[in-house]
C-alpha cells in the first residue's frame, strides 16, 4: 500500500508471477531470476521475450515469469534457442543455464552458439557445483572443493582444472558480450542487474551472442546458511572467477543506460 | 503435372521446401548430405531458415526450438547420426509437438559404411530414445512416393501433434526416377494455439516434457498414447501387388520392397502364385492386412536390407498360422531379386527346414555362404 | 518389357552422365525408368557404374544381378561385369581400352574403339556417347531422337556447344553393330 | 531529520533465508520467530524503527518477497491536499 | 556369508568393484546418482579409475575407449542418459567390446520425473542405436538379483563379447534389503587376445567398426547374430512362481514382476489357481517357456510400469493361443498388489472385453479413470 | 640402397606401415601422419602409443601407424582417448581428430578433456571444410568462403565466424601445450613436427593436455592444385589463423630437442 | 506372515532412519524385510514416508496400499495415511503434533505424545524411537532387544552418545496400549 | 663443388601431387609423363643432375615416398675401404 507522501523504492517485478519459487531458502537463483524480471520490465520486453529453462534446479523458470517459456534437454538450450530465434528473429530469447548444464554437458552447443553469434542472451549461474542432483562436483568446483562426487576435495590432478566459461567464450568472435557478475552483496547484485541489461541490450540491437556468469550460492549443498554462503562466493569463488567484462561490444560500451 | 528427372535426396528436399518447411536444422552425413546441400542454396534463396548445426544433437534441439513456435520444421540424417538425436526425439514426443525427420539409412552398427541398408527399423519404429511414445514412421519405396510421403509427413505431424519420420536408404537417396513434384504451398500465417512465439497481447505459454508429478505424467503418457490409437485407425498405409490370388506372400519396405516386386514378377511369370504386401507406414504398421494374410497363405517370406528386424513384427502378427521365411542382406548390401526368388522358390517347394525361428535358419544358410 | 543397362567404367569417363541420359530419354518416352549409381567401397577416384532400368511397367528392383545390356568402357568393367550379362544379352565394349575379346558365346557383343571414335571428333570424353550409339543401334530400347533431345534440352552449355559433334559420336556408335560370336 | 522508510513483506513469499535481515545496514529487520508462513518458515519483518528505505533488503531478496517505500523529504511534498 | 541391508545403488556399485571393475565412468543423473557417489569414493581408494564425465556422450565413449584395453569397464545412468549413449553403444557393438551398463529407469519420455519406471525397456530390449546387434539385458525384481546380476553382467559381456544391459526402475536403486555381497575377486593380470594396450612385442591391434566394403559388414553382422545365437541358446533366465498348476498366469519384471507376485499370492489365498512368471533376462527373453505357458493356460496378464513394451514380445510368444490381458501405470507409477488383483480378477472371471489389442483395452479403462 | 659413401637424410618412418594411403593427391593429413611417425620413431614410442582415430578424412589413419589404434564416433575421440589413458597412464595417447570432428560435433569433448588436463595429446587437422563428407563448411571455413554448404560463401551474419580453437583451449589451466602450425612449406612443416614432438613431450612428462593445430590444405574440396592449395592455406588461412605458441608448459619451454 | 508399515512424518523426524532400524532389526532376527522411502514430486523438504515389510517368506512388493501398520508422526500423515490401514490393522498416532483422533472404527489406534515423551527425555528428535516402541508394544513383529542390539551396533557414534535415552525412549513407547476404540 | 645427393621416389606410394618438383630448389624433381604406377598416377623423379641431397622434397612429400642420400663430403669419408 502506499500512501500519498511515499515513493516506492522497490517493487515485485510485474514479470514475475505470483508462484513462490522452488529454491531453497537464500539461494541465489532467485536473486538472478529477480533480476531478469526486473530488465524485462524496464526494457518493455515482456510480450516478445521466450525464455529456454535448462536441466538444475532452475528447470522450472518457466513457472516464474510472466512471458513464453520453453524447457530444453540438459546442455541443450543454446541449441533450442537458436532453434526459436532463427524462426523469430524479432522475438528476445535467452536461456538461463547452470554451470553443469551449460560448462559441462552443453559446452558443445554453448561454444557453437558463441561462434555463429547467435543474437540471444545466456543467463549463466555459475555455483560451483550441480545443485538439482544433489551437488556433485561441477566444471566449475573449485580445487580442493568437497562435493558428493569429490569427497576428498577436488584434485586437480585427476579430477582437472575448474573451466573459466566466460574467459573460454570470449575467445569468439561472434560474442557481442560476455562478462562475469556475482550476487553476493547488494553492490555486486547492482552491477550484475546492469550487466544483465547490457546483454539484453546486445541483443535488442543484434550485435551478437551475450551471456553473463553469474556467481551464485548453492547453501545447501555447499552446506552453509545463506549469509555464509554469500561470504564463501567472495572469498572462494571472485578470486578464482574474477568479476570483470570479457568482451563488450563497443556499441554496448559506449551505451549509457 | 510434369515429371522430372529426380535424386531422392534432393526430391526430398525440394518436396519439403514445397510443403512449406519454414525451417531446416541439420548436419552433414552420408549419404543424406546431398539434401542438406540443396536446402542450404534453397531455403536461404526463399528467405527461409537453414542453420548447419554444430551436431545432430544440435540439430534435433534446434528443430524442438522451432517446433515449440509452431512453424513446419524438418531435420534429416543418417543411421549414427539418428542415433545422437534419440533423446530429443524423447523430448519433443513428451513435449507433443509436430517435427518432420528424414532418415536415409546406411550399414552398420558403428560407423559402419555408407552403403544402402535398413538397420534403423528397430530404433525408429521400436526404440527411439526412452519413453512411450511411437513415431510415425512412412517408408517410401520410389521418389515420387519419396515426394508424397514428405508432404504428407507435414500434415500427419501436425494433425497429431507427432514425429513424423520418412524411413528410407541410401539407395534411394541416390537414386533418380522421373517424379511429380506438388505444387508450391503458401507458407502459414496462422500458428497453432499452443505455439510460444511471445506473449503479445495474451497469457504466456509453456513448453515442457517435465511433469515431475507422476500422476501428470501418466495423464500425459495415456493422452499420447490415445493420439497413437486414432494414428493407427486412421493412417495404415500399404501397397499390394498380385495378392488377390496369392498363395505365397512376400513382405517387405523399401527398396528391399522393390527388389522383391521383381522376384515376385518372376516367380510369376513361372506360375508361382506369390504376391506382394509392401508397408508404407512402418508404425503405425499394416498389422491386420499381415493377419489375414496369414490366414489366407501358405506361407509368408519376409525380406530387408538387415537381419530381421521387421521380420518381428510380421511373425507377431501372424501368429503362427503360417510358415514364415526371412531373407535378409544386412551391413549395406542390397538384394538381388534372382536371390530373392531363389529364397521363394525355396519356399513354394517347402525345401527349407521348418522348425525354429525363420531367422535362426536364414542364419544358418548365410554363414554357410560367407 | 524390361530392360536392365550397367553401364561402368573408369570416374572420369562420364558413365553416370550417359545412365542419366538415358534416363531422360526413357522419361521422355514416358516409359519408368530407374537410375542408380554404384557406391562401391571407395571414397573416391575408381571404378564408377551406375545401372539404368527402362520398362513400361512399375520397375521393381533399381539394381539387377544379370542386366540385358552391359556397356564396359574399360577392362575392370569388362571383367566384372561379362559374366553377369543374361544369356542372350549384349555386351558393348569399348575396345580403345581393353587388351582382350569376350569370352561368352551366349550373349551378343560388340567391341567399339569407343574412345579412339570420339577422340577422332575432337574429344576422347565423348567415348560414353560412342558407346550409348551402339547401344541404341543394336537394340532399339530408344529412338535416336529421344536422346538427341535430352541432350539438347537437359545439359549443361558447355554440352550444348559440343552437341553436334556429340550427336555425331551417338550416330557413329550406332554403325557398330553386334559380333554374332562364333 | 534522516530519511524515513519502511518495507512491506509479503509473507507467502519469505523463506526466512535472513539474506534480508543480514544487509540491513540499519539492522532493523528479524525473522519472525513467533510465527511461520503457508510454507513453515518464520518470516522476515521490520523490527525497529530506523529504516531509511534504502531497498538493499529488496535488493538481495531471492523471493522478490520485500517491497520498499520511502518518505518523500518535506520540501518535495505537495503542499496542497489533492 | 553374511547379509547386510543394502540400498540397490550401493549393493550394484559395490558388487561390481567385487566383481573386478577397474573403470568407471559416469555422469550424475537421478536416481543413479548415489551409484556414481559411491564409485566416486570407492574407485580412488582401491586404486582403480573413476572419471565423472562431462557428458553421458562423453562417459560411453570412455567406457569405449577403456573397453579397448580390455579391463572390466562399467558406466551407470537413467533413462535420458541412456538415450545419449546411443551412437555410442551401437560402436561397441559393432567394435564387439564387452562392456557393462546399468539403467536406472525413471518417469518419461523427455525430461519427465524422477519416479520409478520401466519407460526404456524398448530403447534397451528393442532399439537400442542403429544396427543389428542385441545386448544382453538383465532385469533385477530385488537387492540380491541387483547383486549377482551385477556379477554376471560382467562374466557374460567378457564370455560373449557383448554389451551387457543391467535395467531397473528407480525403486530397486533406492530400495534397501538384506543381501550378501560377493567376495572380492582379484583384478585381472592377463588380458584378451584383442586388447589394444599397446604394441609391446607383437603386431599392431586396431579396433574400429567401420566396414566400409558391405560384404565384411555382413560378415560382421553374420558373426555377432552367430553370438547371439548362443546368447539365446545358453543365457535365458527367469523366475517361475505358482505354476506348476497355473490356470492362469502373470508375467512382469523387476518391480512390476515383484508387485505382481503379491497379486498372485493374494489370488491363491482366494482359491484362483494363478501363478507368476518373472523374466530375469530380458534379452534373450524366455520366449520358449512363454510359449508353452500359453499353451497351457487360459489367459495371460502383462504387468508393466509403463504403457506395454514386453507386452508385445510376449503376444509374440503366445501367439494368439490365449487371451492376452494388460496392467501397466506409465510415468512412474508403482503400480500396487491390489491393483494388479483387480485385474487378475478380470482376467478370471473374464469380464473384460476380450476382443482387440489388449493395450487398447487397458488404455479404455485407464481413460475412464483420469 | 644405401652406399658406403653416403649418408641418408631421409627415409621412411619406420612407424608408417607399408600402405599406401587414401589420401587425395597433395592432401597435408599425409604430411601431418608422416610427423607423427617420425615424432613416434624419433621418441621410441612405438610400442607404448596408443592412437585414437576418429570420423573425417583420416578415418582410416589406423592403416597406416604401426602400433595399436582404435577409431572413436565422431567428435568424441578425447572421451575414448581419455579411457584408454585412465586405464594405461603410462602408455602414450594421442587422437588425430579433423577441424568438424574437434570444433564442431566434439567441440564438448576437446574442451572438457583440456579442462581436466587429460594428459593425451591431440594432432587438429584444420583443413577449413569437412573434407571427407564432401567439402561441407566447417566451424574454420573462413568468413566468405563456398562451401557446399554455404554456396553463396560463408555468411558471417548467418553462418557464424570461423572458430579459433586453439585460442580457444589455451583458456583451459588443465593444458600444458597449445600450439597453431601450418604445413604449408618446407620450413613451416620442419617447426609442425618440432611442435608434434614437444606436444608428445609434454604427455611423457605428464604435464596436462596438448593440441597441436595444424593448417591443412583439401586440395579435392577446394577444388584447387595441390601447391595452389599450399598457396591458398599461406594466403588466406594464416591471416586469420595466426601460427603462433598459445600456451606451453615451463617445463616445455625450457627444453631442448 | 507379512507386516507391512507405513512410518510417515515431516522430513526433520527421522522417519527414514526409524524404517531402517525397524528392517536391520528384522535382518537380525533373519527374517524377510524390505525398505522402500517415498520420494514424491517434491524435490526436498516436505514430507518424508517410507514403507518397511516384514515376512517370514520372500517379500513380492515393496509397496502397498493398505498396510496393516502406519506410524504417523504429524498430521498431513495422519490425514493421508488413516484411510489406508487395513481393517484390523494399527494406527499409531504422534498426539504431540496433530488435533484431532482418528476417525475410523474398525481399525486400532494408539494415540502418544511421542514428542513430549521424547522432550522430556531430552532431545524431541527421539519422538521416532517412542513411536516404534509403541509398535513393538502393541503388536510384537520383533523383540525389543532385536531393536536396541541394531541402536549399539549399526548407527553412528551421536546415536551410540544418545543410546539410553533412545533405549528409554523405546521403553516408554512401549507402554502405551491399544485403544479400543470405542 | 656442390655437395651431392640423390633421391629414390617408391612408386607405389606416389600420387603424382607435384608438390615435391614445385619445393625443389634445384627443380630437378619432375613427374614422369611417360608412365603411370601401380595407382595410375605419374610418379615423380629426378630428371637432371643437380640434387643437393637438401631433403626439402622428402619433407613435403605427403606420402613418404622420397628417400634421400647424400655423398659424404670426401675429407668425411674413412680412407680405408672395409
Ligand atoms: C541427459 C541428462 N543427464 C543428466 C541429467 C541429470 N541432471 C539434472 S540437473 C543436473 C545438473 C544441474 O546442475 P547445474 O546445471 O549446475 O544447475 P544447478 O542445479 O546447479 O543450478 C543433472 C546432471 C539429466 N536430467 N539429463
Ligand atoms: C554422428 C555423425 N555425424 C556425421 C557423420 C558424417 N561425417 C563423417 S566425416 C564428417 C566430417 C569430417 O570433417 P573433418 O573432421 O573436418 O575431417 P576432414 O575430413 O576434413 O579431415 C562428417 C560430418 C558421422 N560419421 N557421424
Ligand atoms: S540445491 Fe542449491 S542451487 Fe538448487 S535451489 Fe537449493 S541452494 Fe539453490
Ligand atoms: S529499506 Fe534499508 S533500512 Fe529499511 S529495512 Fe530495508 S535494508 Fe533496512
Ligand atoms: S531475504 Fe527475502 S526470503 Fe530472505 S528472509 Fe528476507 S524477506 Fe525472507
Ligand atoms: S577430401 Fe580433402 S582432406 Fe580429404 S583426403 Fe581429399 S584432399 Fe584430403
Ligand atoms: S633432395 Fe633437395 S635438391 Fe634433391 S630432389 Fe629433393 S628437394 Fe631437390
Ligand atoms: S610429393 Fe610425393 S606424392 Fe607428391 S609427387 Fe612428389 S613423390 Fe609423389
Ligand atoms: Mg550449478
Ligand atoms: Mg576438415
Amino acid at each position: 500500500m502506499v500512501t500519498d507522501t511515499e515513493i516506492t523504492v522497490y517493487h515485485r517485478p510485474a514479470t514475475l508471477t505470483d508462484l513462490g519459487t522452488h529454491y531453497c531458502p537464500g539461494c541465489t537463483h532467485g536473486i538472478a531470476h529477480r533480476l531478469v524480471a526486473e530488465v524485462i520490465d524496464e526494457m518493455g520486453l515482456r510480450e516478445t521475450t521466450i525464455g529456454v529453462a535448462s536441466v538444475g534446479c532452475s528447470v522450472f523458470a518457466y513457472n516464474y515469469f510472466d512471458f513464453d517459456f520453453v524447457q530444453a534437454p540438459h546442455g541443450r538450450a543454446p541449441a533450442m534457442a537458436t532453434g526459436i530465434k532463427r524462426v523469430l528473429s524479432d522475438r528476445i530469447v535467452f536461456t538461463y543455464q547452470g554451470d553443469g548444464d551449460l560448462a559441462s554437458i552443453g559446452m558443445g552447443e554453448i561454444v557453437a552458439a558463441a561462434g555463429r553469434g547467435e543474437n540471444i542472451t545466456v543467463i549463466f549461474i555459475n555455483n560451483a557445483n550441480y545443485g538439482m542432483t544433489g551437488g556433485q562436483m561441477a566444471p566449475t568446483t573449485l580445487p580442493g572443493m568437497k562435493t558428493t562426487s569429490s569427497p576428498n576435495g577436488r584434485d586437480v590432478e585427476s579430477q582437472g582444472y575448474p573451466i573459466r566459461t566466460a574467459e573460454l567464450l570470449a575467445t569468439q568472435e561472434g560474442a557481442g558480450y560476455i562478462v562475469r557478475r556475482s550476487l553476493h552483496d547488494p553492490k555486486n547484485i547492482r552491477l550484475a542487474k546492469k550487466a544483465i541489461r547490457l546483454a539484453f541490450e546486445t541483443q535488442v540491437r543484434g550485435l551478437g551472442f551475450s551471456l553473463v556468469e553469474l556467481l551464485s550460492s548453492c547453501p545447501t549443498n555447499w552446506g552453509m546458511d545463506p549469509v555464509d554462503a554469500l561470504r564463501w562466493i567472495e572469498q572462494n569463488m571472485i578470486p578464482y572467477f574474477p568479476i570483470n567484462d570479457f568482451k563488450v561490444h563497443p556499441v554496448i560500451a559506449s551505451l549509457r543506460i | 503435372m510434369v515429371k522430372e528427372l529426380l535424386k531422392g535426396n534432393i526430391a526430398i528436399a525440394e518436396a519439403a521446401v514445397r510443403a512449406g518447411l519454414q525451417a531446416y536444422f541439420g548436419y552433414p552425413i552420408t549419404p543424406q548430405t546431398e539434401l542438406l546441400e540443396y536446402l542450404s542454396k534453397r531455403m536461404p534463396e526463399l528467405g527461409r531458415t537453414f542453420v548447419q548445426a554444430e551436431s545432430e544433437l544440435g540439430a534435433i534441439n534446434m528443430v524442438y526450438g522451432a517446433a515449440c513456435t509452431g512453424v513446419r520444421v524438418m531435420s534429416s540424417s543418417s543411421s549414427p547420426g539418428i542415433s545422437l538425436m534419440m533423446e530429443g526425439l524423447s523430448y519433443i514426443a513428451g513435449t507433443e509437438l509436430p517435427v518432420v525427420l528424414i532418415d536415409v539409412m546406411r550399414g552398420g552398427p558403428g560407423l559402419g559404411n555408407i552403403a544402402p541398408s535398413q538397420q534403423d527399423y528397430n530404433q525408429i519404429v521400436h526404440g527411439g530414445g526412452h519413453g512411450d511414445y511411437y513415431p510415425i514412421v512412412l517408408a517410401p519405396a520410389n521418389i515420387q512416393e519419396a515426394i508424397d510421403l514428405t508432404v504428407l509427413a507435414f500434415d500427419l505431424a501436425e494433425k497429431y501433434r507427432s514425429i513424423v519420420i520418412v524411413l528410407l536408404d541410401g539407395s534411394l537417396g541416390q537414386m533418380m526416377e522421373p517424379a511429380e513434384l506438388p505444387p508450391m504451398q503458401p507458407l502459414r500465417e496462422s500458428y497453432p494455439e499452443w505455439a510460444t512465439r511471445g506473449a503479445i497481447g495474451r497469457e504466456r505459454r509453456i513448453h515442457t516434457s517435465i511433469y515431475l508429478n507422476p500422476v501428470e505424467q501418466e495423464k500425459t503418457n495415456l493422452r499420447i498414447l490415445q493420439r497413437w490409437q486414432e494414428v493407427k485407425k486412421n493412417e495404415v498405409r500399404y501397397k499390394s501387388y498380385f495378392l488377390e490370388d496369392a498363395e505365397y506372400v512376400v513382405i517387405g519396405f523399401g527398396t528391399a520392397g522393390r527388389v522383391a516386386l521383381s522376384a515376385v514378377r518372376a516367380a510369376r511369370a513361372e506360375g508361382n502364385k506369390v504376391g506382394l504386401l509392401r508397408p508404407v507406414t512402418l508404425a503405425p504398421f499394416p498389422a491386420q492386412q499381415i493377419e489375414a494374410l496369414a490366414g489366407s497363405s501358405k506361407g509368408i517370406l519376409v525380406v530387408e536390407m538387415n537381419s530381421g528386424q521387421m521380420l518381428d513384427d510380421v511373425m507377431a502378427c501372424v501368429k503362427g498360422r503360417t510358415p514364415v521365411h526371412f531373407y535378409g542382406r544386412p551391413g549395406g548390401i542390397v538384394p538381388l531379386p534372382d536371390e530373392v526368388l531363389v529364397e521363394i522358390h525355396r519356399m513354394t517347394e517347402k525345401s527349407g527346414r521348418l522348425n525354429g525361428h525363420p531367422r535362426d535358419q536364414w542364419l544358418e544358410r548365410m554363414v554357410q555362404h560367407i | 518389357m524390361q530392360t536392365e543397362i550397367i553401364i561402368s567404367g573408369f570416374g572420369g569417363q562420364g558413365v553416370l552422365f550417359a545412365g542419366q541420359l538415358l534416363a531422360y530419354a526413357a522419361m521422355e518416352q514416358s516409359l519408368q525408368v530407374t537410375w542408380i549409381p554404384s557406391y562401391g567401397p571407395e571414397m573416391r577416384g575408381g571404378t564408377a557404374n551406375c545401372t539404368v532400368i527402362i520398362s513400361d511397367e512399375e520397375i521393381g528392383s533399381p539394381v539387377v544381378g544379370s542386366p540385358k545390356v552391359v556397356l564396359a568402357l574399360n577392362l575392370p568393367s569388362l571383367d566384372k561385369y561379362e559374366p553377369l550379362v543374361k544369356a542372350g544379352g549384349l555386351l558393348i565394349v569399348n575396345a580403345s581400352m581393353v587388351d582382350r575379346a569376350p569370352q561368352r558365346t551366349d550373349i551378343q557383343t560388340v567391341m567399339i574403339p569407343a574412345s579412339e571414335i570420339a577422340e577422332s571428333l575432337g574429344d576422347k570424353r565423348m567415348a560414353n556417347m560412342v558407346m550409348l550409339g551402339a547401344l541404341l543401334g543394336n537394340l532399339p530400347i530408344l529412338p535416336e531422337e529421344a536422346i538427341a533431345k535430352v541432350l539438347r534440352e537437359h545439359t549443361t552449355e558447355r554440352m550444348q556447344k559440343l552437341l553436334s559433334a556429340n550427336l555425331e559420336a551417338l550416330k557413329r556408335g550406332m554403325n557398330y553393330l553386334v559380333e554374332k560370336v562364333k | 531529520m534522516p530519511v524515513k522508510g519502511r518495507v512491506e513483506v509479503t509473507e507467502k513469499y519469505c523463506k526466512a533465508c535472513g539474506l534480508c535481515v543480514a544487509a540491513c545496514p540499519q539492522s532493523v529487520l528479524s525473522l519472525a520467530m513467533d510465527r511461520l508462513n503457508s510454507k513453515g518458515y518464520h518470516p522476515a519483518e521490520l523490527i525497529a524503527a530506523g529504516c531509511t528505505g534504502c531497498g538493499i533488503c529488496a535488493i538481495v531478496c531471492p523471493e522478490a518477497a520485500i517491497e520498499v517505500y520511502r518518505e518523500l523529504a518535506k520540501a518535495a511534498q505537495p503542499v496542497q491536499e489533492r
